[in-house]
């Protein structure tokens, strides 16, 4: 049982580029081994950092959604009890078509009209039958409805569903008439029964999910040139010659209007370090620290430059993790 | 018993009714099906081929460019102001310039260089100018900078990896057009890499560190590399290659020419084919579970991925190992046993060589798709970007993190700059490259056990 | 029981069934077959005897182009059936050797029911219109190869389960019922007991009054016993040729007469 | 003693064993080697085998049984409370063997002397700093009960060591003397040397089932804790697939499975007549010269990453279907469908038909087919007819696995029928697998332990019982039409 | 030529070499062999004959345990090999069949070359200190096979390569390279041309000086020439025993004369 002498990161693929890009760097201008950095998706990162302490096991945990109560609980029956969160920054969510398409100007409620199972019509909730995305908002092309959205294995779906598909739903009113049939037993219960309802997607084919990357999408998108396609930003910054970008609520999509909470659909996006692995393992505390400075994930850094929309509270991230503050319990 | 002289003959072909050199209907019928069956041969094998074909053709057409590359010929002055600022040369003071340093120093170059030629474009800045290097650039420089540090102060002459957008644009996937809606660069941009061209500062060369180089980072293609995910993939097939044979040959020999045919190989044998049907992905999960959490083996480590990946081909190489060694005629064991060979001694003496060629042909095809597996190790930590290279297997590299030749692909493949595409495709040529040795080495083995009865 | 009787028979003095001219084969670089010349005859068994190796397979499988699927094998010369040359462009083998029937030195059923062996030959060309005609002919065909009374009962269990003798006499009765103009016999008999050799040499005799039969054998006796003429072969070449009792009784060549009284091999 | 020194010394003394073996069989026999039972090398072989094996096999069980041993005398250290239940015990135990672990390494690298390790207290350092500094990384500060038992871990580990060796030792000289005692002219070296050869086969073979086993006990758990948490009914029941971030997911087994099959049925479509067809050509019709070239070529395909497979269903085959079959004949507008990634998959399992089915009917004997000539059959009723049924079983051996890969595929079917369950005929629509299933629930953003990723285990389980269930069928099947030729 | 006669010699009465006592043997549900007596003489030709199918090859095969090799048989009963029984549980499988030797009715050769075909048995069973002595035996064997002058320019092409009769030659060849006591034939002679039959029954004839030698055969003529005692198998009985001589010419039981003359099978 040899010591290990690298990093170890594992986790969200959407915060990958952003580790990869700092493991890289990190490297170049450190003494110590250049991190591995793994993908394979948030939820499998943290059950992998919550198997327990030790060589064999990884430092970091990628996660593009915040960790849970559940993956607390499990990591401190494995015996890591104290873990910490890092949020260094956020990934906007945007629409794009095709780049010599027309333009698309969207709200929620567009989305909400043209994906839902179940749309409002003349005050009552009907099985959607919208081919066309001017036939519910006239501003919008008269072009047939396909959308590429993420399919439900991605973190992406989650915020999707909540700042899109649940905004839309509650904007056209679906949302109070899915309140009014539905059973629960208190209010909170029936608000996310009636939320079920809304996430609840047409599958008549005009709605796609992509259990893939953005690349496929992109290349879906190729194939059927109506299709609006649901990507990270980033992937849009740099693929600007093949997409054109949708407004939402009238506002375009950038780091500087995600940053200033313009535009609605973003995540914040964390890594979760092992504190009981941070003087052990050489060069976790560098990388670490490495990770959240100004010269990486400040808004001039390459990772801003890569697409990251950067937090307007590094520094206070920056003090705690210099302070090495284990998280607290979730609120 | 006389039964032959109990009934008559049967109704006996009219004599000389049909001349040889003329076809009667049915006959001609059985032609046409004769023709129409080898057709459909042909035609079963043409589908093969022109699939084959096409495939290769995208994967050449996309993929070849990435053994070229666009690079600057740079005249680099390393200031000692700034590369020393302590002055002492010690290695500590050295490393504390980072490689934004010594990237501000390459600019600076190229810009000079650009005002002692009066080469410059309007709109393009000086920053936009230092856009036209790749990021890796000043890693390289400060690398060779920390290697020999009496290099400071003195004037020398660097080659730079052009980034991807302006290789792009020489291979012709970066046009004026797209660079007008690139966010990435500017057509101003394009005109100035003319230019450069022009003064044969920018030139494009066959890259051998697209074969050497480790990965790289979305934001630098262009310095990307195939080299460790090669060493992994040998060497996962190395160790493939020396479990999967014994153990695959053993197994089926036990199971083909030993085991009692009783309700116990049955179970066996049903678990074989069974376990040839497991989804790839369930060998990743059980190499997790055993290998790396139960027996605390490294994860991302090519022993891993080898143990997984054996226990995955093991079936398809037990399966084909068996109907080869069914196809050995009895007649040749009888002899053996005969004359007093012990049936250990018949299986290896007679059976096993004759079975060879099959087995052959079942483990090349066994190995030849687990070197383009990627699913299993997904699992195991080999789905990483990993830039340091494993050491050598006296040194224990087969315990070091590495990736492999499909991993490469996969995950340059979802990448989002697009100069990764290319790449993709080119790590495919590579992994092809490998594939075609595997069956050229197939084939010479398979001439030298060639079947002599 | 049959021991080394000649049987002197009436040798049928129609026209010739099979001519060959010239005939020469080699395998690869071996000479296997010399310039063979010989004019089988219709309604005439005829045997080929000769020492191991001397070609005697060789020339069978020239009359109905068996060597076609050897692919070191070239023939050269001609070789007419009726009058034409089976060797002609125009011939198709598959014709022919529904004209021209075979059965082999090592006994080789099919992997299937003792049915379907002796039945394979008149399904594919299409000599039946229906189950039961074909019933009568399988039955007929073993009846003939004397296979009836011990296969009757297990017609559908696989021909391969037989013993050796059995086996043989299964590719025989295969043989007949396609009912062909020649038949053609490498060592029918090499895996049968005397009682079915007995048997099997009357059937042979029967043939005769239909067909050209040619049976290349080993047993001089056998020889003697059921063919009209005997050809012998020695080192590729045909030696002598001619009526049976003679070759028996009065040799012209000496190599011949040293194989008869058993001095060359 | 290190079990690597002990493992090189055993190889020397098995070195030494097949000599001595060798020598004392020729001795024996006076040097007239005919009059030995078996031939001199199987006595040789017969020395080493007695020398290594059985010490090795006491070193193997040793290296096993020693840990628990060791654990449960250090269970004393601990109030009985803290080690009731099997949670606790092994996470405990976890502890201790780390701090151990920890102290070995530390004496190895020099920081800490084996005096020093040995009187360590907690009271006087922090053995989590003291083991930061050689990479041991600890959860916790470590408790006194803890050290305590660490260190007497490690001193039983040592005397366990010392013991091992030894013991090893004495039962590979004993081994030997037996070997060399035994050697007589009349000594059946070669039945026992086979004997050992036999359970080696065997041991491979059983590999299989251990695998099995392995995959059964890794899935099992978490499929139990998935069905923990979602009811049954509802997963093998429910005909919607729809997992959401909500926790308002229908998990139902239904659409994937027919998916499945349906994609499967098609790609074996494809395949079977191609692979047969391409096998039949090369084994029967092709030259030595063609064929030699045409199969390696094929099986090119099957190297082919099936990542480029993917690919080439989406950019290719998808909307080449859709433009000239799906929307000519109103079966829909979808790129992605059953038929793109059934094809795709077909194509890609060509050469594991065609080559193992080449092989098995080359093995057909020629005998066969001249019979069947000879009777004035044309090649192709030859080879439909009598070549094939001979070749059955391996022929069926060989579709079986295409199937199975069939079955398996992932990355095709994501990029080629897309990513929606859905329980549909139209061969044009969109639809998914169980595996690409798997896959996606597994490495997804969503938590690890909730019935949203835990339904791969599930999903898992159940496609490993379903093709197990069709591997008895085509073994019963096989059985039955199984005919031994020659 | 050898032609039937039936020949008086002395029959040794020495104690027997194989002892078979209530020998039965099923394959599967096939009740192959009904309880087999029989004393076979060391020195002597034992000649097995019967009809196609009555259990000759089956019995051959007990006698140096080849049946083990056939999953459905089952043998009860004993059998000695002086005084031994080779069913016991002691006796070694392989070392019984290094000492009791085969020759099998399909000719098996190795695909491997005429020379390594031979010397396999002897350098499995350690004969030979060295390679002349591996090649002289090789050539003692091959020359008794009366092989050695087709096969010495060639010891290294395959003896897959060889026509059918050479490759049974090398068969036995390969059988006597091991120096058997028991040499047992199934039909070693169905292959072969009467002048490598005459050679081999003469090598039969000269092994017999030291061995015992059972074979089985169709020819009865051969059964009388080669043998000095001669075993009637009928549907799995063994009906009659004796002297060549005597069951030739003056059968006991009324199935053997039936056979003899050639009235059932
Ligand atoms: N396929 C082949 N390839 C090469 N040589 C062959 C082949 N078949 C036969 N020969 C050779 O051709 C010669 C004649 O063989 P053929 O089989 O015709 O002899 P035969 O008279 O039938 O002998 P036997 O009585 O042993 O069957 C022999 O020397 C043999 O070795
Ligand atoms: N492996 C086997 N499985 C089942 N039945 C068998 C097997 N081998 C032989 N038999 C049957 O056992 C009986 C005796 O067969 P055996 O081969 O001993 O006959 P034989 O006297 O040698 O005949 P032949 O002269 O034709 O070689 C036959 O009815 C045969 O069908
Ligand atoms: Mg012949
Ligand atoms: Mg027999």
């Amino acid at each position: 049982a040899a010591a290990r002498d690298n990093v170890q990161v594992t986790g969200s693929s959407t915060v990958l580029p952003y580790s990869t890009i700092v493991a890289e760097a990190f490297g170049e201008n450190f003494d110590f081994p250049t991190p591995v950095v793994e993908g394979g998706g948030s939820g499998a990162g943290r059950a992998k950092m919550c198997e327990g302490v030790g060589p064999n096991t990884v430092d970091i945990a990628n996660s593009s959604s915040r960790i849970t109560q559940r993956d607390i609980d499990t990591c401190a029956a494995n015996g890591v009890t104290e873990i910490m969160e890092v949020r260094f920054g956020y990934d906007g969510i945007v629409f794009a078509s095709d780049v010599n398409g027309p333009e698309f100007n969207f709200t929620p409620a567009d989305i909400y009209n043209a994906l839902a199972s179940q749309v409002v019509k003349d005050g009552a909730l009907t099985a959607n039958t919208h081919a066309q995305w001017a036939e519910f908002n006239p501003a919008l092309p008269a072009q047939d409805i396909l959308v590429l959205s993420p399919g439900t294995k991605h973190g992406t779906r989650e915020v999707f569903d909540e700042r899109v598909i649940i905004a839309g739903c509650k904007e056209t009113g679906a949302h109070a008439l899915f309140l009014a049939v539905v059973a629960g037993d208190d209010d909170s219960a029936k608000n996310r029964a009636a939320n079920g309802e809304c996430t609840k997607l047409r599958t008549d084919g005009r709605n796609v999910d992509i259990d893939g990357d953005y690349t496929e999408t992109l290349q879906r998108l190729d194939n059927d040139k109506n299709a609006v396609g649901v990507f990270g930003l980033s992937f849009y910054q740099n693929n600007t010659d093949k997409l054109r970008v949708a407004t939402m609520n009238g506002v375009v999509p950038s780091t500087e209007t995600i940053a200033a909470g313009d535009y609605p659909v973003s995540r914040p996006l964390y890594f979760y370090v092992k504190t009981a692995h941070l003087d052990v393992i050489p060069g976790l505390k560098e990388y670490v620290e490495f990770f959240v400075s100004d010269d990486m994930a400040g808004p001039d850094g390459p990772l801003a430059q890569y697409g990251l929309v950067s937090d307007p509270e590094l520094a206070a991230t920056q003090a705690a993790v210099a302070a090495r503050t284990p998280m607290g319990p979730l609120n | 018993m006389t039964d032959a002289t109990a009934s008559g003959l049967p109704d006996a072909r009219p004599q000389g009714s049909s001349s040889l050199l003329q076809q009667d209907a049915l006959m001609k019928r059985r032609n046409a099906a004769e023709a129409r069956f080898k057709f459909y041969g042909i035609a079963a094998i043409s589908v093969s081929l022109v699939t084959l074909c096409v495939m290769l053709w995208t994967i050449f057409s996309d993929g070849v460019s990435a053994f070229r590359q666009a690079s600057l010929e740079l005249t680099v002055t390393l200031d000692a102001e700034r590369l020393d600022p302590q002055g002492d040369r010690s290695l500590e003071s050295l490393s504390k310039v980072t490689t934004i340093g010594y990237g501000n120093l390459l600019t600076a170059a190229l810009n000079d260089y650009m005002a002692e030629r009066n080469i410059s474009v309007e709109g393009v800045s000086p920053k936009q100018v230092g856009e036209f290097i790749s990021r890796d650039a000043p890693a390289r420089l400060r690398n060779m900078v920390l290697a020999d540090p009496e290099l400071i102060g003195q004037t020398i002459r660097f080659g730079a990896f052009a980034s991807g957008r302006i290789d792009g644009y020489m291979k012709g996937r970066v046009t004026m057009a797209s660079a007008a809606l690139d966010s990435n660069i500017t057509p101003e941009q394009l005109q100035l890499a003319d230019r450069l061209i022009e003064a044969g500062v920018l030139k494009s060369a066959f890259n051998w560190r697209f074969l050497t180089n480790p990965d790289a980072s979305d934001q630098r293609p262009e310095s990307a590399g195939l080299g460790i995910a090669i060493i992994g993939s040998l060497y996962m097939m190395f160790l493939v290659a020396i479990m999967v044979l014994p153990i695959g040959v053993a197994a089926s020999i036990y199971l083909e020419e030993f085991a009692p045919k009783n309700k116990w190989t049955d179970i066996i044998e049903v678990n074989i084919s069974n376990l040839a049907a497991v989804p790839s992905i369930v060998y990743g999960i059980l190499g997790l579970a055993i290998f790396i959490n139960f027996a605390k083996l490294p994860a991302s480590a090519p022993i891993v991925g080898a143990l997984v990946l054996t226990l995955m081909t093991l079936p398809t190489i037990i399966i084909a190992t068996r109907a080869s060694l069914r196809a050995v005629p009895p007649s040749i064991r009888d002899a053996a046993l005969g004359v007093g060979a012990s049936k250990m001694q018949t299986v290896f003496h007679h059976v096993l060589p004759l079975a060879a060629p099959g087995i052959m042909t079942g483990t090349i095809l066994g190995l030849a798709s687990a070197l383009g597996e990627t699913a299993p190790l997904l699992l195991i930590g080999m789905v990483a970007f990993v830039a340091n290279y494993p050491s050598s297997p006296l040194e224990g590299g087969f315990f070091d993190p590495a990736t492999a030749l499909p991993v490469q692909v996969y995950s340059w493949a979802s990448r989002s700059d697009p100069a990764f595409i290319e790449r993709s495709s080119g790590a495919i040529i590579v992994l092809l490259a490998f594939l075609l040795v595997m069956n050229i080495l197939a084939i010479v083995l398979r001439r030298r056990f060639e079947r002599r009865w | 029981m049959n021991d080394m009787r000649i049987v002197e028979r009436d040798v049928n003095t129609q026209k010739a069934k099979i001519t060959a001219r010239g005939v020469q084969v080699h395998y690869g670089t071996t000479h296997a077959l010399k310039d063979v010349n010989v004019d089988i005859l219709a309604n005439t068994v005829t045997a080929f005897i000769g020492p191991s190796g001397c070609g005697k397979s060789t020339f069978l499988r020239c009359l109905n182009r068996m060597n076609d699927t050897v692919a070191s094998a070239r023939v050269s010369g001609e070789i007419l059936i009726d009058g034409e040359n089976i060797y002609d462009k125009r011939v198709d083998p598959v014709q022919l050797r529904a004209k021209v029937g075979m059965v082999f030195q090592k006994p080789n059923p099919f992997p299937k029911s003792i049915y379907d062996n002796v039945a394979y030959g008149p399904k594919i060309h299409g000599m039946t219109r229906n189950k039961a005609e074909l019933d009568e002919i399988v039955e007929k065909a073993l009846r003939k190869a004397a296979l009836w009374n011990e296969a009757k009962d297990r017609l559908n269990s696989p021909g391969t389960g037989l013993s050796g003798g059995q086996q043989q006499r299964l590719c025989i009765a295969r043989a007949i019922a396609t009912a062909p103009e020649v038949l053609l016999m490498d060592e029918p008999c090499s895996a049968l007991d005397p009682i079915a050799t007995a048997q099997v040499e009357e059937l042979i005799d029967e043939l005769r009054a239909s067909f050209s039969v040619v049976i290349v054998t080993h047993s001089m006796q056998q020889a003697a016993r059921v063919s009209q003429r005997t050809a012998f072969f020695h080192l590729g070449n045909l030696v002598e040729y001619g009526e049976t009792g003679t070759i028996f009784t009065n040799p012209s060549d000496p190599r011949t007469e040293s194989y008869i009284s058993g001095r060359i091999g | 003693m290190t079990v690597a020194l002990t493992l090189s010394l055993l190889l020397v003394l098995a070195v030494a064993g097949f000599f001595l073996g060798r020598q004392r069989a020729i001795a024996s026999a006076q040097g007239n080697i005919r009059v030995l039972h078996s031939l001199p090398n199987y006595y040789g072989w017969h020395g080493a085998i007695m020398a290594a094996v059985p010490a090795l096999m006491f070193l193997a069980l040793w290296l096993v049984v020693q840990p628990m041993v060791v654990e449960r005398q250090l269970v004393s250290f601990f109030p009985a409370d803290r080690v009731e239940s099997d949670a606790a015990r092994t996470l405990i135990m976890a502890d201790v063997r780390r701090v151990a672990m920890g102290l070995d390494v530390a004496v190895a690298r020099g920081a800490l002397s084996l005096q020093q390790a040995i009187d360590l207290r907690t009271e006087t350092a922090s053995i989590r700093e003291v083991l930061a500094t050689v990479g041991v990384a600890l959860g916790a500060e470590v408790t006194p009960e803890v050290l305590q038992a660490a260190q007497r871990s490690r001193e039983l580990t040592a005397t366990g060591a010392l013991l091992r060796s030894v013991l090893t030792f004495v039962l590979a000289f004993a081994g030997l003397a037996y070997a060399l005692k035994v050697t007589t002219k009349d000594f059946r070296a070669r039945n026992r040397v086979e004997q050992v050869m036999l359970a080696l086969l065997m041991l491979a073979s059983t590999i299989a089932i251990l695998t099995t086993v392995g995959i059964v006990m890794s899935m099992l758990t978490e499929s139990l804790r998935f069905f923990s948490m979602y009811p049954w009914q509802d997963f093998f029941l429910s005909l919607t697939w729809s997992p959401s971030f909500q926790g308002n997911s229908q998990l139902g087994l239904a659409p994937l499975l027919w998916g499945t099959l349906y994609i499967s049925f098609v790609s074996m479509l494809v395949a079977v007549p191609i692979g047969l067809f391409t096998a039949i050509y090369l084994a029967e019709y092709a030259g030595p010269r063609v064929r030699s070239v045409v199969k390696p070529m094929i099986e090119i395909i099957a190297g082919i990453p099936t990542v480029v497979f993917g690919l080439f269903a989406l950019v290719t085959v998808g909307p080449f279907l859709r433009d000239y079959f799906a929307q000519p004949l109103g079966l829909g507008t979808s790129g992605s469908s059953v038929m793109t990634a059934g094809i795709v998959i077909g194509i890609l399992n060509i050469p594991f038909i065609s080559s193992l089915a080449d092989d098995i009917i080359n093995a057909v004997p020629q005998s066969m087919r001249d019979g069947s000539y000879g009777l004035g059959a044309t090649k192709s009723e030859t080879i439909r007819q009598v070549v094939l049924p001979a070749a059955l079983p391996g022929v069926v051996g060989a579709i079986l696995l295409a199937a199975s890969r069939a079955i398996g595929e992932t990355m095709i079917v994501v990029m080629g029928a897309g990513a929606a369950a859905r329980l549909d005929m139209n061969p044009f629509q969109a639809m998914t697998t169980i595996t690409v299933k798997i896959v996606s629930q597994l490495t997804g953003d969503t938590e690890f332990n909730s019935p949203e990723t835990l339904v791969a285990f599930a999903l898992g389980m159940t496609l490993f019982v379903i093709t197990l269930g069709l591997n008895i069928v085509a073994l019963i099947i096989v059985r039955k039409y199984r005919e031994q030729y020659e």
